[in-house]
């Protein structure tokens, strides 16, 4: 249960970030989810990522829906202020919570069925506001909570635990978040760590709204033959388009890429991205081409992952709306607040 | 002429009927508020379509004592230019009154009243001649009915000239010449046809000093920005949308830094329920933050609501209520979300409310709201309705209170959480009176807790022990027993008070009126005209939910309460039976749910109905 | 053994305390199932958390009279599975009781109560050297449990195999065989180890002939699919999943055509508010339809209620209740969306409710509901809870009423269209019953109107004319009046009643109770232990809202009327205090909302301290 | 107001169609938009589409949500039930109607507003169930009934009446929908009606979700220089790039078309849908070639109309459920009853 927090006996042996901390302290309360269960790899990688790239772990704010994704945020950054939104509402939470303070992380962690049913309109329209968040869908295309249901994200022939086949097409969160014009766009694969820990750096500096998809197989209700999100299928049709390494600020960048293969990618706070192409045909950085990339691989069934879109110059919710450099958490009473009363007050006379 | 004649001074009704989308909102305005210039006390409301142009609309002017500035029922003048609805408008003048409308055309002989006199003039016919340009012939048609009007009733046309350039701005300045000249049209020509004055008119007076002429979505606005609101999330919803269109043009003005960045966020959001989403995650992030929104937001919100309830999370909500139940009519004014927002959500939920009945009083109440949400750490509704959100007021003007310090509630501070003994625990219950400390996102490492929905044990631990659910939410139960003491009480007059030594005392009558929000002036004005017919009423305004002692103690005094409220179901005087068990058939309800705002008209007849009939049997 | 031995053959309550996800749920099922094979009335309620695997769950048996298959607040033997629960299970046995555990591993020393008899089992070390395969031990460890409490319950070996075979069925006849061998692992260790059976036991007796075991939700299924329900929507959610799970099942066997084609629909919807808009499609249409949600589905369906309230839409809206509020816990149990239901959505609005108390009485509301929403064309809620739909209860058999004929409600058919004279309207009021005529897409032109959620005159027409808005609000309360006659009536029991002549005489003794749904077995049992003291109390379960005559008569009656619910804020007190006026303080709310299902024990207890508190002052 | 029928008095003059019809009877109440509104003229195409199809009035159901535009329902088709759902819901309504009856020619009319704000989520998830309907999106960028606040399709750069400029990525429903798997999607111009009515045709008898969305200037709020989606500006950027052209079953394809420039689409029911290529780059059967079609104009600004993707193979509602031909309306008590009460309850025992 998420209040029985692990041993934090001091493991003088294991490494330190620079902050000091080693990687215990940024785990959380245990794990309540199925043995075996994708979403428990993803909570491992947000762990590593966020050791990695020296976060304060009270400075994230962590945040979800409703779902056995969504319970997650309780298995690590336990220094971390966390909130359970009701179902497929936690983008409304988020970006009220970061428009009140712009200088926390936001880590948004949600189901298929949290982000594409119920709360398809929200997270359609955070995408739209590019709320400067890492907003993570665990995608097992079923609800797991509810014990196994067909989610949006089922593949047409996907097949149900007992049987049933699904006919209705998927939503796609990749294509749909590129199409609604979403700054940064990914997919990995709760299976794949290496890949998953440097997209999840990435999309913790990216300043707007960053989306992973995470193929994360539910073991107790989409893990048989038939599933396309199960660890098998997911493995069998894997598809590596692209290979981001996360660089930090005043890091050398030491690998010599090969050039037309690797793309280095600045973000706004002087960290870089460096993208290896192992699709050539595949530009991340071109909307309409990694739209007909991603239409290409789907007609073969293929699963591509890494980061496929990215747009570094987009404006997030403080720079359109034009937010001072504070957080308006703050409320004193204005010493000026007669004067501004009689001033208005003029005008209603 | 052998018909009698209204005769007042400074005391009556005036409507003006005509078709939306032509201009005639402001000249309706300009009207008013120029009897408000000259020191005569007024109000105006405007009984407005569900459409952008086009079909019929009616602006209603009262002029008479400032305390009774309210609907009384009767219409006293009416200004029929809306050929649509002319033989309604024309049944509808009281005996004796006056009935204006464009001769231009001639109008239907069987709509001839001879019980009211019918000034005729060719307003368009002398406004086509005048102008050229079409869209300002309709326009003009409109200013020259005001000047009409202020022959007629003897309105200073200074004081019109001096409105239209303030209203013009020097922007705009060469419009203030033709609009004087349409003024000018009607104003000649009802003098040299018509005994001008009539006897109903306007006199110059001094009663309107230290007042002003406001709407209550501009005040509550402006009580959310004094009292500090940062983030503003909304869905656009009519009768709501001003509130947020006021607080962005007073933000705009008073909340940027010089280099013009804002110290504030609104959104625009993609419904309601993300709008009451956002407010509540940013109000879980320590900012001061609110929605507005009607009837169908509220239903929407019913989730999140429950949600903000059950985690203690502050928000603020201003509910502008409008007909129900569903789309219904949305320009026009009821009472009928009193239960929803008291009891919105499943599961045992419940949230405090306040009821303004006037615009002063909402801007008053939308700072109370703010206080009140972080101090309870709870949403808290501002129970407002189309009334006093959408028409102008004549109310005393807002003053600010040097002392005001928002209230923000137990926050641990980053030293407090330093200090911290043990873990911090979220839902305990410290100081006896209900209320949790809570912490904020990014000060402190030893303040993280999670905030769930789910169940949860005073600890902030997810929960599903019996006991443990059980513990909080009781304790939330004597959160909202405390919150009855803090919350403004009722407004109460009694007809027999005297002080002795200081000290109140007062000797109730027989009977009493017990009413909310909207309801006090038509209620106020009834009781005095019963008054004048002998019969006395104690008063009642109950000002917020939960419902505090001194209600209890009105209704428990007196052998009937009369119960004023605008719905249909009497949801008022519902609550008011569920939560204070009052003795069986005291409570006596008067309802009004028609759309229109309470007449005081109708509260007193009603109440002599009653009386009567309780007499006979 | 100094300690006494609680001595109940068939009449005590056994609890197993596991862990979910570990096959546990069959085990226990196959146990109750056991029981009432053996002709022995058994009870069944399963405490189970909300997760999938590898949290606390409790299984609660009680084996009684007939009349009494609730929990009692006792727990005689205790079944302790889960060693992280061990030390409250072990604390909640009643003294004299029994506790069965895992004795592969030590157990704690501390936790050696020495007023309760303490039975090693070591099921683990058993199971493990006959099983190999690691999932069939955990499974098999469960099964060994059946046999040691078949072995010390004194339970038929020969039923268990019976149950056994007709679960796994000819395509998994396989698995009896390790399944029997593992029973006989348990059977066999106790009987050599422990005095079987021990004096708390079951004994073959004939009390269950033609009952059935069936949970409410199944059988709420059920009554829709026999009442010709072809539309189903829904978005999944704890505890009414099973709902739609069963009522595929059923269609999938009897709804389709002999090429496979289905005579029904089943949505699965993208949330609640698509799956009550879905079910308002379908009604608007002319089709049966329902959805099935809990309170987080009903609050988001609040707008759309009010929608069809004010459109009259025929909707069936089965909520089965759960914790709130919020997310609440989900797989426990609570009435605490009685207001909610009631009122749901903005304006004047409110819904017609059933509230079955049992499986048996869900299938029959269940087919009500559809009646009931197409004869009064508006949402009908059969209000359940979790624990009527998703515990196993013995109930009488479900029985066909073959005169039944689906009401559908005043429908003009295109032949009445055909010969009507003037235009259809849609929203008069013919039989002054406040029921209107409706008329379905599609099936003649002359029937062709425009639905709206907007003002509308009784002639359908868009209005927002106060007089025509009115008078619509005004018929649909008349209809509302009209339908507190045609819902079930209270089922009411007085301790005194004779009858004289064919006609039954009643004499209303001092106190009566008062209760709804799943209140009714514990208040029932409370009111037969309290007589027993020697105290009489009069009974009365309100089954539908809007409360009939006999509620209102039934509370006029008595000088305290206990409301005993299972909310936190007195729900149904508060409707009844806000719909019926009693007189004050008569009602008494006894209140239960922790979770667990209502203890006969409570009621008791809080009554006897009410009137011995009463007394005192 | 729209009770307000218009005269329907007997034109002997005016043509009948097959069913012998006149137009009149197709038409509605009197409406009450502000003169000049795009959506009156798309109720004015509306109107002859249908006449020209010989669909019987009353077997239509017509179904909106809140809006000026989803009050149009009104003026037209005075003999058709119509259906004003609760803001941005009328796609739950479309479903639940047509699974009860799958009979009915289904017409719903929205807004911008209405079906990408809040009803974004039931939006997606109609056209994700092929919902048999033609869904009409009276694309006018702004909120006109609340009198002016952008949309979700307001573009980034577009100006409100007085000033404020919009700086969220727009939602463009053609875009979304063809990405959600939509089977039918096409953009008309209220101003250009010859182009709007053979596509109302084509959409109302192709078997699935036909959506089109219908550019429609508000004259009060959104008409103004500076906005995107002004007569002027649409006019400016119009860009037909098929022609469809509806003809009817058993009618002949009269016009020789040259060939790789037109291509005729049988419909299910023996109707022909014949599209005219004005740009050959454009294939309107191919999902990824529709959509980087649609970038490459998005990025020019252009406005792309016609018939852009269209897929006459998938399965609708009913063909997924496998639902009889009856509607699921009539129901009667079944003779059986007891006897399967019988049987199903010999499993409780
Ligand atoms: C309003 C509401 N409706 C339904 C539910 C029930 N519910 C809980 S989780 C869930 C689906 C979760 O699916 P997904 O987001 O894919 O998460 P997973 O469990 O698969 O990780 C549902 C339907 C709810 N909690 N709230
Ligand atoms: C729940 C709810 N929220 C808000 C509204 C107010 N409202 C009515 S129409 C509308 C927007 C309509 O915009 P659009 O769909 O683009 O239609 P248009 O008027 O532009 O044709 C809004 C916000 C409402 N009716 N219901
Ligand atoms: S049910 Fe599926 S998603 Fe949920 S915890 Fe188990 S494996 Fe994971
Ligand atoms: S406001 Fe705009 S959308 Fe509405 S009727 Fe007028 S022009 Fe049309
Ligand atoms: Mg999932
Ligand atoms: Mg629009």
């Amino acid at each position: 249960m998420s209040f029985m927090k692990k041993p934090r006996a001091h493991h003088s042996d294991l490494p330190r970030n620079s902050l000091g901390y080693t990687i215990r302290d940024y785990e959380g309360g245990m794990s309540t989810l199925c043995a075996g269960c994708g979403h428990d790899s993803i909570t491992a990688a947000l762990i590593q990522a966020c050791w990695e790239l020296d976060i304060e772990p009270h400075r994230v704010a962590k945040m979800s829906g409703i779902g056995c994704s969504s319970k997650t945020p309780a298995y690590f950054l336990s220094q971390a202020h966390g909130i359970n939104a009701v179902h497929g509402r936690m983008p409304s939470i988020a970006t009220g919570a970061n428009a009140a303070n712009q200088h926390l992380h936001y880590l948004g962690v949600s189901g298929d069925g949290d982000s594409l049913s119920i709360g398809f309109g929200q997270f359609a329209h955070a995408i739209r506001r590019n709320v400067n968040m890492l907003y993570i869908i665990e995608n097992n295309g079923v609800y797991g909570l509810t014990k196994g249901q067909f989610s949006a994200s089922a593949d047409v022939g996907s097949r149900a635990k007992y049987g049933q086949e699904n006919e209705q097409p998927p939503i796609d969160p990749v294509l749909t978040a590129i199409s609604l014009g979403c700054t940064f766009v990914a997919r990995g694969f709760s299976g794949d760590k290496d890949q998953l820990v440097p997209l999840i750096q990435a999309g913790l500096r990216h300043r707007g709204f960053a989306m992973i998809d995470v193929i994360s197989p539910c073991v107790a209700f989409n893990d048989h033959e038939g599933s396309t999100k199960s660890y098998a299928h997911t493995r069998e049709y894997y598809h590596p388009a692209i290979h981001a390494d996360f660089i930090p600020p005043r890091e050398e960048i030491r690998t010599e890429y090969e050039k037309g293969k690797a793309m280095p990618v600045e973000l706004h706070d002087g960290s870089t991205i460096v993208l290896r192409k192992i699709d050539v045909d595949h530009d991340p950085t071109n909307r309409a081409g990694a739209i007909a990339y991603l239409e290409r691989h789907r007609e073969a069934r293929e699963i591509v992952t890494g980061l496929l879109y990215l747009e570094e110059e987009g404006k997030d919710l403080h720079a359109w709306n034009r937010t001072v450099g504070d957080s308006l958490v703050d409320t004193q009473s204005r010493s000026d607040a007669a004067a501004i009363l009689e001033e208005i007050q003029a005008g209603y006379r | 002429m052998s018909k009698s004649s209204v005769n007042h001074v400074n005391d009556f009704t005036l409507k003006v009927a005509t078709v939306n989308g032509t201009g005639s909102a402001s000249a309706n305005s300009l009207l008013m508020k120029s009897i408000f210039r000259m020191g005569v006390p007024v109000m105006g409301k405007n009984y407005f379509p569900s459409n952008i142009q086009g079909l019929p609309t009616w602006y209603e002017i009262r002029v008479t004592d400032p305390g009774h500035l309210t609907r009384s029922g009767d219409v006293h003048f009416m200004v029929a230019m809306n050929a649509e609805t002319f033989a309604k408008d024309h049944a509808e003048v009281t005996p004796g009154g006056y009935l204006l409308y464009d001769s231009t055309w001639p109008r239907n002989r069987d709509l001839n009243r001879d019980d009211i006199h019918i000034i005729g003039v060719p307003l368009a016919e002398m406004v086509n001649q005048h102008f050229v340009e079409p869209r300002t012939r309709i326009l003009m048609k409109n200013v020259a009915y005001v000047g009409a009007l202020a022959g007629l009733l003897d309105l200073d046309l200074a004081v019109i000239e001096q409105l239209l350039k303030e209203t013009f701005g020097e922007r705009k300045a060469k419009l203030v010449k033709p609009n004087m000249e349409a003024v000018r049209i009607g104003y000649d020509y009802v003098l040299e046809h018509y005994d001008c004055p009539l006897p109903v008119r306007v006199e110059r007076a001094d009663m309107t000093r230290g007042h002003v002429v406001v709407d209550g979505n501009t005040t509550a606005a402006l009580g959310a920005m004094l009292a500090g609101a940062t983030v503003g999330a909304w869905y656009p919803i009519t009768p709501s949308t001003s509130v947020m269109d006021a607080f962005s043009a007073f933000c705009g003005k008073y909340r940027k830094t010089e280099e013009g960045e804002r110290e504030y966020v609104i959104l625009q959001a993609e419904d309601e329920l993300a709008a009451i989403g956002m407010v509540m995650g940013a109000g879980w992030m320590g900012a001061r933050a609110f929605t507005a929104t009607s009837g169908p937001g509220i239903s929407l919100m019913n989730e999140f609501l429950s949600f903000g309830y059950y985690t203690e999370t502050p928000a603020v909500i201003f509910d502008i209520q409008r007909v129900g139940p569903s789309t219904g009519m949305p320009t026009r004014t009821q009472q009928s979300d009193l239960m929803e927002c008291a009891y919105a959500g499943h599961g045992d939920t419940r949230h405090i409310c306040l009821y303004p009945a006037d615009p002063a009083e909402a801007f008053d109440f939308s700072i109370r709201c703010f206080d009140l949400a972080e101090h309870f750490q709870t949403p808290v509704f501002l129970v407002s309705d189309l009334d006093i959100g959408m028409n102008e007021w004549m109310v005393p003007e807002l003053k600010w209170d040097e002392s005001y310090r928002p209230d923000r509630g137990k926050v641990l501070s980053a030293e407090s959480l330093e200090s911290l003994s043990g873990p911090f625990r979220r839902y305990m219950d410290p100081d006896k009176d209900g209320v949790p400390f809570r912490t904020l996102p990014g000060v402190h490492p030893a303040g993280a807790f999670f905030t769930r929905g789910s169940g949860h044990s005073k600890h902030g631990t997810y929960t599903e022990d019996a006991a443990e659910y059980q513990e909080v939410m009781d304790r939330k139960a004597r959160k909202f027993l405390t919150a009855a003491s803090h919350v403004p009480a009722p407004v109460i007059e009694y007809c027999n008070s005297t002080e002795v030594g200081g000290k109140k005392r007062v000797r109730p009558v027989r009977y009493g009126f017990l009413t909310v929000g909207s309801g006090d002036l038509a209620v106020r004005e009834a009781r005095h005209n019963l008054k004048e017919k002998g019969m006395e009423f104690d008063y009642c305004r109950v000002r917020a939910f939960p419902f505090t002692r001194e209600v209890e103690d009105f209704i428990a005094e007196h052998e009937i309460v009369f119960v004023v409220e605008q719905n249909r179901d009497g949801q008022l005087k519902g609550m008011l039976l569920a939560e204070l068990e009052p003795e069986a058939g005291k409570l006596v309800s008067i309802l009004h749910y028609n759309g229109l705002p309470l007449a005081s008209m109708h509260v007193e007849s009603e109440v002599v109905d009653h009386l009567r009939k309780a007499e006979a049997s």
